[in-house]
């Protein structure tokens, strides 16, 4: 797409835009529609979008392939890794119950503007944590294997 | 003289645009029309969402048609793309660029 | 039959004649990716079919809506529960300052058997919101708000990408397909197949 | 109020008119560079109108409700004002680069009207 | 108020599905089906499911179009001397079977259905089994257990079925992996790379010529 310099600049002020609205609904999720699924779809189509216009060099460059492929079973790692711990501390298989107020929720007293008693936290409930995590795992695997797929898809050289 | 009223009105005005750029696209003839067409459509889309959230009160769901449009322009790109090069062969218009080299 | 009748059965016809143009697509054409594409029209109705079960009249997307600037609101319900608990804590003897016992009993509390009657759950809701006691009829309320059913939705949410992830498998055979037999059309292929 | 409602009104109607005639004009118009305005008009100033109509209309909540989050309605504004960017920046984008791609690829668009007709029954036969 | 809206987008989607059936171009035939998802997904978004909605719209009419799109330029059914490609090139063969059975079928299947749907409750009728059944008071016991998350669907997904979401997640994983086995390298390459090992060679030679049906390019390339 090298002729179209007004879609080249055009996408290049919207790509940030998009990769934000990708965080906000992965981490918007639990309070609106949104969740690991469609945050990891939506990443992938911005960095699709940056492979179209620019290339796909360009795209494997900001994305190298040998990275890409690990985040694949990174993400499925988080997502077991979480059922793992908490059976290590002492609950059932993903049972996100035991994480409560495990892992760095508390919030520094020098922050800790809210009202009421005691130190707060920043993830009060260890529901909201294992949801988090587990959303995560999944947005990591999608954003991965959607990514891959598109490199299998566009490196492949088309034959007479 | 609700707005409620007005609400419905437009979104069966954006209907009735959609099935315009839906018919646009059926007849073609170009597949320039058909992408045209599309895009149209898509806009329509957009609004709709916006217009069917007031109209349920659940304004939180104008997420939706933020990633609608979104959409709507990477399709377009897609199809300019591959209508235009065929692939991801860039050989016909010299090596791929590095993204720094033109703005 | 009358208009309600047909006002009340529609939606699943518009969804059984989509299913059907699927259906044909994958039966009567013999292009591979026509077949793909017939494939995901189908599976599209099927998503439509099961979201259309999950909605209740006058009800609104199963995410919990709060009049006020949510968090909170979200927070208060939150602390409102966790105080219930703390609560129930004290009645049982524990100490309230034992994070470990509290979390203890509430994850007892949580994996209560879920086998309880029916009714038990409604007594529970009535407990906290106290919104059901004059419904006649069981919908999923909260709050003096009815929403519709979340589980169609869940169950095709992850229908849609595991869609998705298939799609692209079965694309990435019919590029296989067309390096080897240099064609997508069926018929070619199985003339390929018988010639060689 | 009323008079509120009289603005939202009008921003609504207006911006449903212009969204019909953009779709009457894709129809009617005769070949794929004039089909591209009626695609602009819709894109830009229909859903232009619309979106600032309901801009209004979500903001005079603040004013005239009252059990009305201040938060929710300013979220509300925020999102309807960034898919009117979207919107504002990429139509116009796509609308270009189409017909940059048309005429690239060989597409002529027809000068004269006498040549319509003709043209038109070009393009069908191919 | 809703059926105006409603109504509309229904007639929208039957008609933009059967354009599907009918039209030969396969690239169009791409961008009807991503039309299709579009219309699909604001019914799901009336049918107040937005994050199913959310999930057709970004896959259905993004990923999916994109990846087909890629699919139709790696298979078109011939290619320009230059590699050029016109769009008429992505046509259909004419099907010469007559669609007279295809259509029978159809049509028998569909009025089955349609008999079956007599018996279903009724449109958003709040007695439907799917609404009475697990248990209706479950929205406010998920408040209770999830310590008030806003999303059901999320609470759900996550956490009520997370056994089944790890499941889908590695079904994912492994259809990513499968695309990546299948497509990764270029076309024989496989075969170049045995070159190098005698054995492998001697093997492929005996495969090749005892299944028969290899191709003569194949034999020639394992012969060489």
């Amino acid at each position: 797409m090298n002729t179209f310099p007004i879609i080249r600049v055009i996408t290049k002020v919207l790509i940030p835009y998009i990769l934000l609205f990708a965080f906000y609904v992965q981490f918007h999720g639990d309070f609106g529609p949104g969740g690991g699924f469609q945050a990891g779809v939506i990443f992938a189509a911005a960095l699709i979008l940056y492979g179209l216009v620019y290339g796909l060099p360009a795209l494997q460059m900001v994305a190298p392939p040998r990275v890409v492929e690990k985040l694949i079973a990174l993400g499925l790692l988080i997502y077991g890794g979480t059922g793992i711990a908490c059976m290590l501390l002492g609950g059932n298989f993903l049972d996100y119950n035991v994480l409560e107020h495990h892992f760095l929720t508390e919030l520094p007293a020098a922050i800790d503007f809210l009202p009421g008693e005691g130190p707060h936290h920043f993830l009060p409930e260890g529901q909201h944590l294992g949801i988090f995590l587990v959303e995560l795992g999944v947005g990591i695997t999608v954003t991965a294997v959607m990514t891959m797929i598109f490199y299998a898809f566009a490196g492949r050289e088309p034959v007479a | 003289m609700l707005v409620e009223h007005a609400l419905v009105a437009t979104a069966v005005a954006i209907l009735t645009t959609m099935t315009l750029a839906l018919i646009r696209a059926m007849l073609g003839p170009t597949i320039f029309d058909r992408v045209l067409a599309l895009n149209m459509f898509g806009t329509k889309t957009v609004l709709l969402i916006c217009v069917v959230g007031f109209l349920t009160e659940r304004t939180d769901f104008l997420d939706l048609a933020l990633l609608y449009s979104l959409m709507n322009f990477i399709g377009m790109v897609a199809l300019l793309r591959f209508s235009q090069f065929g692939g991801f062969g860039d050989s016909k218009d010299g090596s791929p660029v590095k993204p720094e080299a033109q703005g | 039959m009358t208009m309600d009748q047909f006002l009340g059965l529609y939606n699943y016809w518009i969804v059984i004649f989509l299913m059907m143009t699927g259906f044909y697509i994958v039966i009567a054409r013999e292009n591979l990716i026509k077949t793909i594409i017939g494939l995901n029209i189908f599976q599209t109705s099927v998503f439509l079919l099961y979201i259309t079960m999950g909605k209740v009249t006058e009800g609104t997307a199963p995410i919990i809506r709060n009049g006020g600037g949510h968090h909170e609101e979200e927070h208060g319900a939150a602390e409102h529960v966790g105080h219930a608990a703390l609560g129930r804590e004290v009645e049982l003897g524990h100490s309230v300052s034992d994070v470990s016992a509290i979390q203890h009993a509430s994850y007892l509390e949580n994996t209560n058997p879920p086998a309880s009657p029916p009714l038990d759950g409604l007594a529970d809701a009535t407990a906290t919101s106290g919104a059901l006691e004059q419904n006649t009829h069981i919908v999923a309320e909260y709050q003096g708000v009815i929403y519709s059913n979340p589980l169609p939705s869940v169950l095709m949410l992850t229908a849609i990408v595991v869609g998705i992830a298939t799609t692209a498998l079965a694309l990435a055979l019919i590029v296989r397909i067309r390096e080897e037999y240099g064609t997508i059309e069926e018929d070619e292929i199985i003339e390929l197949d018988r010639n060689s | 109020m009323i008079l509120f409602n009289l603005v939202v009104w009008a921003f609504l109607i207006s911006g449903s008119f212009f969204s019909i005639v953009g779709g009457v004009g894709i129809i009617r118009l005769p070949e794929f560079y004039s089909r591209l305005h009626g695609g602009g008009v819709t894109d830009t100033l229909g859903a232009g109108l619309i979106i600032v109509g309901l801009l209004i209309h979500g903001v005079g909540g603040l004013f005239f409700e009252t059990d009305v989050s201040v938060v929710g309605q300013l979220l509300t504004a925020i999102k309807l004002l960034m898919i009117l960017f979207f919107l504002l920046i990429t139509s116009p984008a796509s609308c270009h680069a189409l017909a940059k791609s048309a005429l690239t690829q060989g597409l002529k668009p027809v000068l004269e009207i006498n040549t319509i007709d003709k043209a038109q029954n070009d393009a069908t036969e191919q | 108020m809703m059926n105006f809206i409603v109504i509309p987008i229904l007639l929208l989607l039957a008609l933009t599905a059967v354009t599907v059936a009918r039209i030969r171009n396969l690239w169009a035939a791409v961008m009807f089906t991503g039309i299709y998802s579009f219309l699909g997904a604001s019914w799901m978004l009336i049918l107040d499911a937005p994050d199913v909605a959310f999930t057709e719209a970004a896959v259905g009419a993004g990923i999916s179009t994109i990846l087909m799109l890629a699919t139709l330029s790696l298979t078109p059914r011939k290619r320009h001397q230059d590699g050029h490609l016109q769009s008429d090139d992505f046509d259909e063969k004419p099907r010469k079977k007559s669609p007279v059975w295809p259509l029978l079928v159809v049509t028998i299947t569909g009025f089955a259905l349609i008999y079956g749907t007599f018996d279903m409750p009724h449109f958003g009728s709040p007695e439907a089994p799917i609404q009475v059944y697990p248990d209706p008071s479950f929205i406010s016991k998920s408040q209770h257990d999830m310590h008030g998350l806003p999303n059901v669907v999320t609470a759900v997904l996550a956490g009520y079925r997370g056994y089944d979401t790890l499941g889908e997640t590695a079904v994912i994983f492994t259809a990513g992996i499968a695309v990546l086995l299948i497509l990764r390298r270029a076309p024989n390459e496989g075969l170049k790379h045995a070159d190098q090992e005698s054995e492998v060679v001697a093997a492929a030679n005996l495969i090749n010529q005892a299944d028969e049906n290899s191709d003569g390019e194949l034999t020639q390339e394992a012969d060489s």
